[in-house]
């Protein structure tokens, strides 16, 4: 039987979704759901001047880079099987697509980041 | 010791008669319930006294032979093991397993799944040779308790009916085989790892798995395939990546 | 001869195929996500102007909403997830006893909640 | 019709039949095995053993106690010389089942642990928890599949044998998922079917263990031995029969009457203690534990349920983590059959059919009368069981004669003349005939499942623990009617995939005709031996006239024709059977004159 390259994308889909279980929530919860603050956070947590610090600064870039690039190769991954699993088998312009996705927002992340 | 009956149960069966039938169809039977009556001894009363053309598997009556797995109200069971007076008001739905071609009535084709289990060399291959005047190989519970487990699957392929991966793609080795590619790898007494290595590597080895998890769910005798096949997308990927480095790893 | 039946809508077919599906839908609000942070990201690159225009979005009712759907659907990730992973262990014994898949799944979980707290902890009292 | 050539054709693939073709493919790797079963091997009546099986193990144990202990428990109705070999042979087929991958279960230092079974004097039942049999005939299924010389023939129903210039030459199956037939022509042919519980009505035995490879050999003419030998097990589930296994009391379970008193001192098995004592007490064998049932029953002390008369099988003081680790299937079984959980109440038991202890003559090499067959396993009659067998030992007979008939099948297929193609095409077609008459047949009248009950129930009131003449003459005149009877037998089914109901209908004439060679050879025994107990005036045993196995010959319509032959008496003289402190008594009297004679 041949060898499957599922290995590369499993441990991304993996290292990802351990990433988004422990971190997703209190993220989510901090960037979108109170992101003017006030009433758990800060008022200050996502100022321009807090989060370009925080992104300024080389530890703070990667997490952001972790974060955003593992988050998607983790969703695309699993995208990819739950398309398999209603019909949309994995051919090859599909895992393009899906991985392509992943792999451009990894991409323009790295890229932004270096800009700041 | 025939008591009378307290009330009739209405016993639906998907049947196909493949000299006949187009595609399955249902045909429902008026069974008298007693309050110890197994499924199978319900489909036994349909073929004793009513249809002695009803085909199904069965022989050890203890959920040990792995014959009689089917679809009951849905989900899959050992129908010896699975009791009428907790599906009542009825009526129950039996059906044959699914993802499985049928051959007729709840009579699924098992020989895939046989083909399967000869081919991941399901015997020790061992470690270091043993003759028999040197007596047994040394094993301690600890040991044994790694493998115990996942020896006692009866193949009955209740997890493959549970398995919408194998549903979908059914050259997937499947919960059940690669629960014992798993027991045999991880025997003290077993060197056969390396030979084993290629069929977990493939796609349709524990790739093709996405953790879903039902087949351990329904596995009746509590092997847990689902950690067989997810424990060893750890060791596929360590072998993946490590092929490189170890001579022994890197054989594809 | 012998007769297949088809695999379409396989997801309705038990509650235990549709709580999966679910569990697999949270990948869309994790990429979306991803997208909104790493759009965030750029117009953080571009200046402040860029960026608090973007902050402005997610603030919109419309963004509160979409995060409000971002924050369930990774819950049902983070629960599943640890659901799902003494699964994907091998056997471990502690003090000669073998740690039950509820344990694992309760640390898990545990930690989670510990890494919630320190988040917002940090969010809370800024350095 | 389909032809497939082999060396060895082995019919049956349980423990027995798949020891043999591994034996075969080890004997010699270029002979072609053809290994045909009616089920997948892996659902073989084999997988359902619980307990264990014997092999001289421990230090302080010897061949000569497992040799004693094995004839005593046959009462002296044993081959002693295969009884040697047996004794002998056991402890290296354990070793080469462990080498072979089987879970065995282990000590803390990593040897294979033992426990104590009825009838044997000193642990050495090698047991995989409460799964043996299951965990032994995967361990050998599995193993098989690493030859490829073994080709299987699985769920393909063998229908008759072929003999020729009287020898044997093949086998003819039916492929169950068509319904078309295959002759497999080879020189040897090996019966490994299992035993013929199902005769009865209430017993332990799967859906499969209708006896058919006993009545192939018998109606070619191979007398079946010792049929009237049925071994009840006094644990079983009531309603279904299920066993709970002997294990139960070799861990240490007692027997209780209604009066939750332990019975079994009052039939000449105490002195009552608390600790299991081997040959004592609930660890006596199990004739006598299902008499001593009999007899608390005629006396009003069992508990009366909707399944009949119960005894209590009392698992309480082992507690219910020892239970769960060394018992755990029967844990289940009685949680979820009986909803009784056995660590808080006491487990409601009878005794039900077990065990043939009779079967196809075959001689220490397990070679029948006609030349090219051999059997092996429970089908088969080499001599250790004599009138009742202990448990455990089954197991282990499987393997040491499934590897003696797999070696000895494949010599004779090397010396064998070549087979006529032709003639044995023209008695396949023959046999292919008379079975689909079966289906094609359409006035007739009976129902399967209707003949089946009353054969079943005529040989529980004919030849149930206790019998007496008239009882047994009454079981042997319904055979004769249901023979009658089953000509006449109507099929709901005439489609030929998967037609199981033709499949029951062949099956039930092997099975009357095996229930009538044990129902005449029972009448014929005119004494009390073993498993077999008369109440008419025969209740001793009768050396004089009896110290002989009985041989039931077929003959067509008419009933069997029942013959004696010799027992190899080699060293152990017929001595009084008895258990508990008298058993320690006899026991040391024995010793103390061997001592004398060396
Ligand atoms: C519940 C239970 C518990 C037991 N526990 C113990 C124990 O603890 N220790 C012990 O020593 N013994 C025990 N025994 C006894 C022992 O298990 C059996 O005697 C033994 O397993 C029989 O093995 P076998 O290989 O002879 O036959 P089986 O395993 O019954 O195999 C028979 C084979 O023959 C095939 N076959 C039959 N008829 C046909 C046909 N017409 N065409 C094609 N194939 C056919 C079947 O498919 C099957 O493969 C137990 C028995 C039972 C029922
Ligand atoms: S793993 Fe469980 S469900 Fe699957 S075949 Fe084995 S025993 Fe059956
Ligand atoms: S259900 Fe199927 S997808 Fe994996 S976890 Fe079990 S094999
Ligand atoms: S009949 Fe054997 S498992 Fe149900």
């Amino acid at each position: 039987m041949k060898r499957s390259h599922s290995p590369i994308f499993w441990l991304l889909f993996g290292a990802g979704g351990m990433l988004a279980a422990l971190l997703g929530p209190a993220l989510v919860y901090v960037t979108g759901v109170e992101a003017g603050g006030g009433l758990v956070v800060s008022p200050r947590a996502m100022d321009y001047a807090t989060v370009h610090a925080f992104a300024h600064n080389w530890l703070g870039k990667g997490f952001l880079f972790f974060v955003v690039s593992l988050f998607a190769w983790h969703a695309v991954h699993r995208i990819l099987c739950s398309l398999h699993d209603v019909g949309i088998h994995k051919t090859l312009p599909v895992k393009f697509g899906c991985y392509g996705v992943a792999a451009a927002v990894t991409a323009v992340s790295a890229y932004a980041l270096l800009q700041v | 010791m025939r008591e009378t009956p307290a009330r009739i149960v209405e016993v639906q069966v998907l049947r196909y008669r493949p000299e006949e039938d187009e595609k399955p169809v249902w045909q429902s039977y008026a069974v008298p319930f007693t309050e110890d009556m197994s499924v199978l001894q319900a489909l036994q009363f349909i073929k004793d006294e009513l249809d002695g053309s009803l085909a199904f598997r069965w022989s050890c009556r203890m959920a040990i032979c792995g014959s009689c797995g089917m679809m009951v109200n849905g989900k899959p069971e050992l129908s010896c093991q699975t009791f009428v007076r907790d599906l009542l008001p009825g009526p129950v739905r039996i059906e044959p397993l699914a993802h499985l071609p049928i051959e007729k009535d709840l009579v699924v084709d098992v020989e895939p799944f046989v083909k399967k289990l000869e081919s991941i060399q399901p015997y020790i291959i061992p470690k270091e040779p043993r003759s028999l005047e040197q007596g047994e190989y040394l094993q301690t519970p600890h040991q044994l308790e790694q493998i115990e487990q996942f020896s006692s699957c009866i193949n009955c392929m209740l997890c493959y009916a549970a398995c919408p991966q194998f549903g979908l793609d059914p050259q997937f080795l499947g919960p059940g085989v690669l629960a014992l590619l798993h027991r045999y790898n991880a025997d003290s007494r077993d060197g056969g790892r390396a030979q084993r290595m290629p069929l977990l590597n493939a796609q349709e080895g524990v790739w093709s798995c996405t953790a879903v998890g039902y087949c351990s769910q329904v596995c009746p005798k509590h092997v847990d395939p689902a950690n067989a096949v997810n424990q060893n997308k750890v060791e596929s990927a360590k072998d993946y990546f490590l092929r490189f480095l170890s001579p022994k790893g890197g054989r594809a | 001869m012998s007769y297949v039946r088809p695999m379409a809508g396989w997801w309705k077919r038990d509650p235990f195929f549709v709580r999966y599906m679910a569990r697999e839908l949270t990948a869309f609000a994790v990429l979306a996500y991803a997208v909104v942070l790493a759009v965030g990201l750029v117009r953080l690159a571009q200046g402040e102007l860029a960026y608090n225009g973007w902050l402005r979005a997610v603030q919109s009712p419309a963004g509160l909403v979409m995060h409000l759907v971002f924050f369930v659907s990774f819950l049902v990730h983070c629960t599943s997830w640890f659901e799902i992973m003494p699964k994907t262990m091998p056997m471990m014994v502690l003090g000669g006893k073998r740690v039950s898949a509820a344990a694992i799944t309760g640390f898990g979980t545990g930690l989670a909640v510990v890494v919630t707290l320190a988040v917002l902890a940090v969010a809370r009292w800024l350095p | 019709m389909q032809t497939f050539h082999a060396d060895v054709a082995i019919v049956g693939a349980g423990g027995a039949g798949l020891r043999a073709a591994i034996a075969v493919a080890e004997a010699d790797p270029k002979l072609k095995v053809a290994l045909v079963s009616k089920v997948y091997p892996m659902r073989s009546h084999t997988v359902a053993a619980e307990g264990g099986a014997a092999a001289v193990t421990q230090a302080h144990d010897s061949l000569d106690a497992h040799f004693h202990d094995t004839v005593a428990g046959g009462d002296w109705l044993c081959e002693q010389d295969v009884v040697d070999y047996f004794v002998g042979q056991a402890h290296r087929e354990m070793v080469q089942m462990e080498h072979w991958g089987c879970p065995w279960s282990r000590r803390d230092d990593g040897h294979v642990n033992v426990r104590a079974f009825g009838g044997m004097k000193i642990e050495r039942t090698w047991f995989a928890a409460d799964k043996t049999g299951f965990h032994m005939l995967h361990t050998l299924f599995q193993t098989s599949i690493k030859y490829p010389q073994i080709q299987r023939f699985d769920e393909h129903f063998c229908v008759d044998l072929v003999v020729e210039d009287g020898r044997v030459q093949g086998v003819v199956a039916i492929d169950i998922s068509t319904g078309e037939f295959t002759l497999v022509q080879a020189p040897s042919v090996i019966i490994a079917t299992g035993g013929a519980g199902r005769v009865f009505r209430e017993n332990t035995n799967g859906g499969i263990v209708t006896g058919d490879g006993m009545a192939l050999a018998y109606r070619h003419g191979v007398p079946l031995r010792d049929m009237e030998f049925v071994q009840y097990h006094p644990t079983c589930m009531p309603g279904t029969g299920l066993l709970f296994t002997e294990a139960c009391r070799g861990e240490g379970g007692f027997m209780l009457n209604k009066d939750g008193y332990r019975y079994l001192q009052d039939y000449g098995l105490g002195p009552a203690e608390a600790k299991p004592r081997n040959k004592f007490m609930e660890l006596g064998p199990r004739d006598r534990l299902s008499q001593a049932y009999w007899h608390e029953k005629q006396k009003g002390r069992t508990v009366t349920t909707r399944h009949g008369e119960v005894v209590h099988l009392d698992l309480r003081h082992l507690g219910e983590a020892r239970l769960r680790e060394r018992l755990p299937q029967i844990y289940e079984l009685a949680v979820e059959y009986l909803g009784v959980d056995p660590a808080k109440e006491p487990i409601p038991v009878l005794p039900a059919v077990h065990y043939t202890m009779g079967g196809i003559l075959a001689d220490g090499s397990t070679a029948a009368p006609l030349q090219g067959l051999y059997s092996a396993g429970e089908c088969s009659s080499v001599g250790i069981h004599g009138a009742n067998r202990l448990g455990s030992n089954s197991l282990t007979e499987l393997l040491v004669f499934g590897k003696v008939a797999g070696e000895q099948a494949a010599m004779n297929a090397k010396s064998a003349p070549v087979i006529d193609t032709a003639r044995a095409l023209a008695q396949a077609e023959a046999a292919r005939e008379r079975a689909q008459s079966l289906v094609t047949a359409r006035d007739g009248t009976e129902r399967i499942a209707t003949l089946r009950r009353e054969m079943a129930q005529a040989m529980e009131d004919g030849c149930g623990i206790y019998r007496s003449a008239d009882s047994m003459q009454a079981a042997c005149e319904k055979l004769a009617e249901l023979k009658e009877r089953v000509r006449n037998v109507r099929l709901d089914d005439t489609s030929k995939a998967w037609n199981t109901e033709w499949l029951l209908a062949i099956e039930l004439g092997y099975q009357l005709d095996v229930a009538q060679a044990m129902a005449h050879s029972a009448l014929e025994r005119r004494e009390s031996r073993g498993s077999h107990q008369r109440l008419d005036g025969f209740t001793e045993r009768d050396d004089v006239n009896y110290l002989k196995h009985s041989l039931a010959t077929y003959a067509g319509a008419d009933a069997p024709r029942i013959t004696y032959s010799e027992v190899k008496i080699t060293r152990s003289p017929p001595g009084k059977r008895v258990y508990g402190a008298a058993g320690e008594q006899a026991d040391a009297e024995r010793k103390a004159k061997e001592a004398a004679h060396a």
